[in-house]
C-alpha cells in the first residue's frame, strides 16, 4: 500500500491544508491588529491568551454564538452563499502557493491564470451579495467595490505578470522556483543584468503590493466598507455566522495576498538550509502583513472618483511602463 | 506619507494606553467623587436636600429633629458639589474615589444614618 | 448709563420705517443689546428693515408663554448688537414668516412651531424638528398650561 | 438611473457621535437633496429649567453639552448676573477666560481627530486624542472634573488657580503649542488629507450669511464674525487675539480655523496667566437667591459658534422663561447646503465639518422632576417593550 494518498489527505486537511490555513489567518489577523495599534502608540488585544494572541479567534467564536438575521427582504440564495463563497474562494487559493515545499499542493500549469479568474469571481461575489442584501448602504458598497475592481485589477493583473514573463511559466511554484535559481546564479555571478532585473522586479513588488491593498480593502482603499460613510459597506447586513465567515474569509485573503506576494516576488517558502521552508514561508508572509498595516496607518481614506481617475491616470501607465520593461528585460536574456 | 517619521518613532515605544484595571492614574487632588458624611457635624438643616439639582440627596425623617440621616442617590448625582458648597457645617463632602460602577441602581444608593445616642 | 447714539438710531429708524405707531414699546439696557416690541402686522416690514440697516444674522426665536398669548422674539444681530424684535400672538395663533427674509430662520420657525403651537404661514416646511414622530396632536410643552406631570402623564398613559 | 434612492445617514450611523438624521437623496454616488430632522436627544432642559431654582439650573445648564458645558454654564451665570446686576472680581473674570479658552483647545483638538477619522485616517485621529489628554489633564487639575468642570457660579468661579497649578498649566501648554503646530503641518502635507479636504463642501460667503451659519463654519468662509470680539464678555475686552479667518470657503479652511484658533487659545491662556490680577474668586450670593423682574440676552463664543441664551424672569427664584440656542442648530440649514451636490463619500467629512454637536441641539422632552419617584426600566422591560412594538408597527417598521 502507497502512503502518498494518506500524506496527500493529512496535507489537505491539518499542514499546509484547512487547519493551518485558519490558524495562520486568525495568526495574522492578530499581528495586524497588533502592529496596526503599536503604530498608533496603543495597545490593541491584550486579554484573550498570550498578549490577545486569542482575541481573533475569539471573536470568531462569539460571532458564531451570535444571532443571524437575515433581512426580510434579501434573496434569501444570494445573501446566503455570498459568506460561504467568499471564504472558500481565497481557502480554495491558498492550494495554488508554496507552502511546506516548492510545489504548492495543487500546483499546475496556468495557476496563475486560475488565481486572477478567481480573485475577481471574489469581487462579483461581494457584489451580489451586496446587492441582494437590499440595504441602501450594502448597494452602495457593492457598487463601490466593483468599480474600484474596474481600476486596480488590470495593473494588478500586470505586475504579477512580470514574474511569470520572465520566467516564462504560468505556475506560481514554478515561477518562485525560477527566482530562487536566479538569485543563486545571480549571486555567483553578479552581473549588471541581474542588478537591473532586481530594480524592475521590484518596482514591480511595489505595485503589486498597491494592487492588494486595493485588493483586500485596507486603507486608503477601504472604499467599499468605509465605516464612517457606509456604516460597513456591502457586509453592513451581515451579523452571526455569516459575519464570522465574512471576517475569516477576510483574514484568509489577507494571508493569501501576502503568500501570492511572497511566492511572486520573494522566492516563495525557499531560503538558506538549515531553517526549513514552512518557516521561511511563515516569515516572509509575515512580513508582508507588516507591511501592509504599516501602510494602511499612513494615510486617509480616498474618494472613490479619486481612485478611480488616480488609478487610470498613473497606476495603468506605470503597470505599462513596468511590463514594457519586462518584455524589454525577456528579450535580452 | 507625512507621519512615517512619526509612526516608525512610535513603534517600539511603551502604549500611552492604560492597561485600566491594572494601572491606574492617581485622582488629582480636590476631584468630585463618591459622598462622604459627618454624623457628628450635620445638623440636618436639609440645605444640601434643596439645592440639590439632580433631587439626589434625600432627608430621612425630615429636618431639624426628626432628622434621621441622609440618602444619597448616587446614580441621579451630577458630581456637581454644590451640597458640599452650601453646607454651612461641611458635613457633607465629595471625596476623591470615583469607581462607583455598580450591577444594579439600588446599589448606588448611599444611606448615611444617624446612630441614637446610647446605641 | 449713557445710551449709545447708533442703538436709539435703529430705533429711531425702525420707527420712521414701520410708522411710530406700530412700534410699541422699546428699550436699550445696556450697550449692544436694544428690545423692541413691534405690532404682528409690521413684524416682516420691521424684518426686512432692519436687516436692510445690517442685522442680517438671525440668533434664534424664542417663544415665551405670557400667560394670555405667547410673545415671539426675534433675536437679530449686527455684530456685537443683538436686537430683540417681540411680536405677540394669540395660544395656536399664526404669524407670517421670516424665512423667505433671512433664509437662515427656518429651523428656528420650526422650533417655535414644535414647542409653542404657533403657525408661520407660507413656511416651506413645518414638519416636527424636535418633538418625536408619535408626539400627541395639540401638545406644545413649553406652554405654562403643561406641567410635567401632565406631560407624562399624556405620554406613558396612566402606567 | 434617475429614480429617487434614499439614504439615511442616522439616527444610528457610526459617522454621527451623536443620533440625529439626515435623509440624503442621492443620485449615484451624488447627494441631491437633504433633509435634516433633529430631537433624537430631546431632554427637556428648557422645561426642567422653569421648575428649578437659579442655583440648580447652573448644573443643569451645564449638562446641555458635555463638550462645550463651559460656554453653556459661562452664559447662563452671564445672563442671571446681568438681571442680578452683579459685578463680579475681575480674578473670576480671567479664570473663566483661562477655563473657556482651554475648553476651546479640548474641543477643538476633539473635533480635528474625529475630522480624521471621517476621512479614515485613525492614525491621526489616535494621535490628536493622545494629545488631547494634556488639555483634559489640564482641565481636571483646574476643576477637578474632566468634562462638566462647574467652574462658574453666579457671582464669580469655584476654584482659584494655585501657583503650582499655573506652572503644570504653561508645562502643559508648551506640549500643546508644540502638538498642534506639528499637526498643522501634517494637515498642510498629506496629500490624501487635502484630497479629501479641499474644494469639498463649499459654502460661499453670501451663502453663510444668508443662512446664519455661525463660528468657525463662518469664519472659514472669510467672514470676520466672533462674539469674543464683536461683543466682548468677561474679560476679552483685556485680552489682545486675533479673529482667525480662511477665505477658502471649504473644508480644509474649517481645519484651518480651528488649528489657528487652537494657537490662539494658547496666546490667550499665557496672556491670561502673565495678567491675572490678585484678589478674591467670587462674591457671595445667596442661596434661594431671587431674580428682579426683567429680561436679558446673554450670548457667548462657544468653541462651535455663538451661543446665545435669553431669560425672562418675573422675579422669584425661578426663571420665567429659559431659552438656550446652541450653535450647531444655527449651522444645520448651512451644512444642508453645503452637502448638496457633493459625494456620498463626503458627507461624513462635510456633517463633520461644522462640529456638529446635537445634544446642544435637543433639550427638551421629560426629566424626572418626581422627588419620590424613579423612572428604573429593567432589561426585561425594556425587551418587552421593544417587541410590542414591533408588533404594533409589523408593516411599518421595516
Amino acid at each position: 500500500m502507497s502512503w502518498e494518498p494518506v500524506i496527500t489527505a493529512l496535507e489537505i486537511v491539518l499542514f499546509p491544508g484547512f487547519l493551518f490555513i485558519f490558524c495562520y489567518a486568525l495568526f495574522c489577523e492578530w499581528v495586524d491588529r497588533r502592529i496596526f495599534a503599536r503604530l498608533q502608540n496603543r495597545y490593541g488585544p491584550l486579554y484573550t491568551g498570550w498578549k490577545g494572541i486569542l482575541q481573533p479567534l475569539a471573536d470568531f467564536i462569539k460571532l458564531l454564538a451570535k444571532e443571524d438575521i437575515t433581512p426580510g427582504a434579501a434573496d434569501k440564495a444570494g445573501f446566503t452563499a455570498t459568506p460561504i463563497l467568499f471564504l472558500t474562494i481565497p481557502m480554495t487559493l491558498m492550494f495554488l502557493v508554496p507552502v511546506l515545499g516548492p510545489r504548492a499542493i495543487a500546483a499546475f500549469e496556468g495557476d496563475l491564470i486560475v488565481v486572477f479568474f478567481m480573485t475577481t469571481l471574489i469581487n462579483l461575489v461581494v457584489f451580489i451579495g451586496a446587492w441582494s442584501a437590499t440595504n441602501r448602504f450594502t448597494v452602495v458598497g457593492g457598487m463601490r467595490s466593483a468599480l474600484q475592481m474596474l481600476s486596480y485589477e488590470i495593473p494588478l493583473g500586470l505586475a504579477a505578470l512580470g514574474p511569470a514573463v520572465l520566467a516564462k511559466t504560468l505556475c506560481i511554484s514554478d515561477i518562485a522556483q525560477w527566482e530562487v535559481e536566479a538569485w543563486k546564479s545571480f549571486l555567483a555571478h553578479p552581473t549588471p543584468l541581474g542588478v537591473v532585473t532586481a530594480v524592475v522586479l521590484a518596482f514591480g513588488f511595489a505595485l503589486f503590493t498597491l494592487g492588494e491593498l486595493a485588493e483586500l480593502e485596507k486603507i486608503p482603499f477601504d472604499i467599499p466598507e468605509a465605516e464612517t460613510e457606509i456604516v460597513a459597506g456591502w457586509h453592513t447586513e451581515y451579523s452571526g455566522k455569516k459575519l464570522a465567515l465574512i471576517r475569516l474569509g477576510m483574514d484568509v485573503e489577507l494571508i493569501f495576498g501576502a503568500s501570492l506576494m511572497t511566492a511572486l516576488f520573494l522566492g516563495g517558502p525557499s531560503g538558506p538550509w538549515p531553517i526549513p521552508p514552512a518557516v521561511w514561508f511563515i516569515v516572509k508572509t509575515l512580513l508582508c502583513v507588516v507591511l501592509i498595516s504599516t501602510l494602511r496607518a499612513l494615510f486617509a481614506r480616498f474618494r472613490i472618483d479619486q481612485v478611480v481617475r488616480w488609478m487610470w491616470k498613473y497606476y495603468v501607465p506605470l503597470a505599462v511602463v513596468y511590463m514594457i520593461a519586462i518584455q524589454a528585460l525577456a528579450v535580452v536574456i | 506619507m507625512a507621519m512615517a517619521g512619526e509612526l516608525l518613532r512610535h513603534l517600539f515605544k511603551k502604549p500611552v494606553t492604560l492597561v485600566y484595571p491594572f494601572e491606574k492614574l492617581p485622582p488629582v487632588k480636590k476631584l468630585r467623587g463618591r459622598h462622604e458624611w459627618d454624623a457628628e457635624k450635620c445638623i440636618g438643616c436639609g440645605l444640601c436636600s434643596d439645592v440639590c439639582p439632580a433631587f439626589a440627596i434625600e432627608l430621612i425623617g425630615g429636618r431639624g429633629k426628626a432628622f434621621k440621616g441622609l440618602k444619597v442617590y448616587l446614580d441621579r448625582c451630577l458630581f456637581c458639589a454644590q451640597c458640599e458648597e452650601v453646607c454651612p457645617r461641611k458635613a457633607i463632602r465629595l471625596t476623591e474615589y470615583y469607581e462607583m460602577a455598580a450591577y444594579s441602581r439600588d446599589d448606588l444608593v448611599l444611606v448615611f444614618k444617624k446612630e441614637e445616642a446610647g446605641e | 448709563m449713557s445710551v449709545p447714539e447708533d442703538h436709539l438710531k435703529v430705533v429711531e429708524d425702525l420707527k420712521k420705517a414701520v410708522g411710530a405707531e406700530n412700534v410699541l414699546e422699546w428699550s436699550i439696557p445696556r450697550e449692544r443689546r436694544i428690545f423692541v416690541r413691534v405690532k404682528t402686522e409690521k413684524l416682516r416690514d420691521s424684518v426686512r428693515h432692519l436687516r436692510d440697516v445690517g442685522f442680517k444674522h438671525v440668533s434664534t426665536i424664542s417663544g415665551v408663554d405670557t400667560g394670555d398669548g405667547i410673545d415671539v422674539v426675534y433675536h437679530l444681530a449686527r455684530g456685537g448688537v443683538s436686537l430683540a424684535l417681540k411680536v405677540r400672538t394669540d395660544y395656536e395663533g399664526k404669524l407670517p414668516t421670516i424665512s423667505d427674509i433671512i433664509p437662515g430662520a427656518v429651523l428656528y420657525e420650526r422650533e417655535v412651531h414644535d414647542l409653542f403651537g404657533v403657525v408661520f404661514e407660507n413656511h416651506p416646511d413645518l414638519s416636527r424638528l424636535i418633538l418625536p414622530d408619535d408626539w400627541p396632536e395639540g401638545v406644545y410643552p413649553l406652554l405654562k398650561k403643561w406641567k410635567i406631570e401632565d406631560l407624562r402623564r399624556r405620554l406613558m398613559g396612566s402606567g | 438611473m434617475g429614480e429617487e434612492f434614499l439614504v439615511p445617514i442616522g439616527p444610528q450611523h457610526p459617522a454621527l457621535k451623536e443620533p440625529e438624521n439626515f435623509m440624503l437623496t442621492v443620485d449615484g454616488e451624488y447627494v441631491v437633496d437633504v433633509r435634516a430632522r433633529i430631537g433624537y436627544n430631546h431632554r427637556g432642559i428648557e422645561k426642567a429649567m422653569e421648575d428649578r431654582t437659579y442655583i440648580q439650573n447652573l448644573y443643569i445648564v451645564e449638562r446641555v453639552c458635555g463638550i462645550c458645558s463651559d460656554s453653556h454654564m459661562t452664559c447662563y451665570v452671564q445672563c442671571v448676573e446681568e438681571a442680578m446686576d452683579l459685578e463680579i472680581p475681575e480674578r473670576a473674570e480671567y479664570i473663566r477666560v483661562i477655563v473657556a479658552e482651554l475648553e476651546r483647545i479640548h474641543s477643538h483638538l476633539l473635533w480635528l481627530g474625529v475630522a480624521a477619522h471621517e476621512i479614515g485616517f485613525d492614525t491621526l485621529f489616535f494621535y490628536i486624542w493622545r494629545d488631547r489628554e494634556v488639555v483634559m489633564d489640564l482641565l481636571e487639575l483646574i476643576s477637578g472634573n474632566r468634562v462638566n468642570y462647574a467652574m462658574p457660579t453666579i457671582g464669580g468661579v469655584r476654584r482659584d488657580i494655585t501657583p503650582e497649578m499655573e506652572k503644570e498649566l504653561r508645562k502643559g501648554l508648551k506640549i500643546l503649542y508644540e502638538r498642534t503646530e506639528y499637526y498643522k503641518q501634517i494637515c498642510l502635507n498629506e496629500k490624501t488629507i487635502l484630497q479629501r479636504a479641499v474644494g469639498v463642501g463649499i459654502l460661499t460667503p453670501r451663502q453663510a450669511v444668508e443662512l446664519c451659519a455661525v463660528g468657525p463654519t463662518l469664519r472659514a468662509s472669510g467672514i470676520k464674525s466672533d462674539v469674543r470680539a464683536d461683543d466682548p464678555y468677561i474679560a476679552y475686552d483685556r485680552i489682545p487675539f486675533e479673529v482667525v479667518t480662511y477665505d477658502w470657503c471649504d473644508v480644509a479652511a474649517r481645519v484651518m480655523v480651528r488649528i489657528d484658533e487652537v494657537l490662539e487659545a494658547i496666546k490667550m491662556i499665557e496672556y491670561c496667566l502673565d495678567h491675572m490680577p490678585r484678589g478674591p474668586i467670587r462674591v457671595k450670593v445667596p442661596v434661594m437667591m431671587k431674580v428682579p423682574e426683567g429680561e436679558v440676552v446673554s450670548r457667548v463664543e462657544a468653541p462651535r459658534g455663538e451661543l446665545i441664551h435669553y431669560l425672562v424672569s418675573r422675579g422669584g427664584i425661578k426663571p420665567y422663561r429659559y431659552k438656550i440656542r446652541s450653535p450647531t442648530l444655527g449651522n444645520i440649514p448651512a451644512v444642508c447646503e453645503m452637502l448638496k451636490g457633493g459625494y456620498i463619500a463626503d458627507v461624513p467629512i462635510v456633517l463633520a465639518a461644522i462640529d456638529p454637536c446635537f445634544s446642544c441641539t435637543d433639550r427638551i422632552v421629560f426629566y424626572d422632576v418626581g422627588k419620590d419617584k424613579r423612572w428604573v426600566w429593567t432589561h426585561e422591560q425594556l425587551r418587552r417593550y421593544g417587541i410590542e412594538f414591533y408588533k404594533r408597527n409589523r408593516g411599518e417598521v421595516r
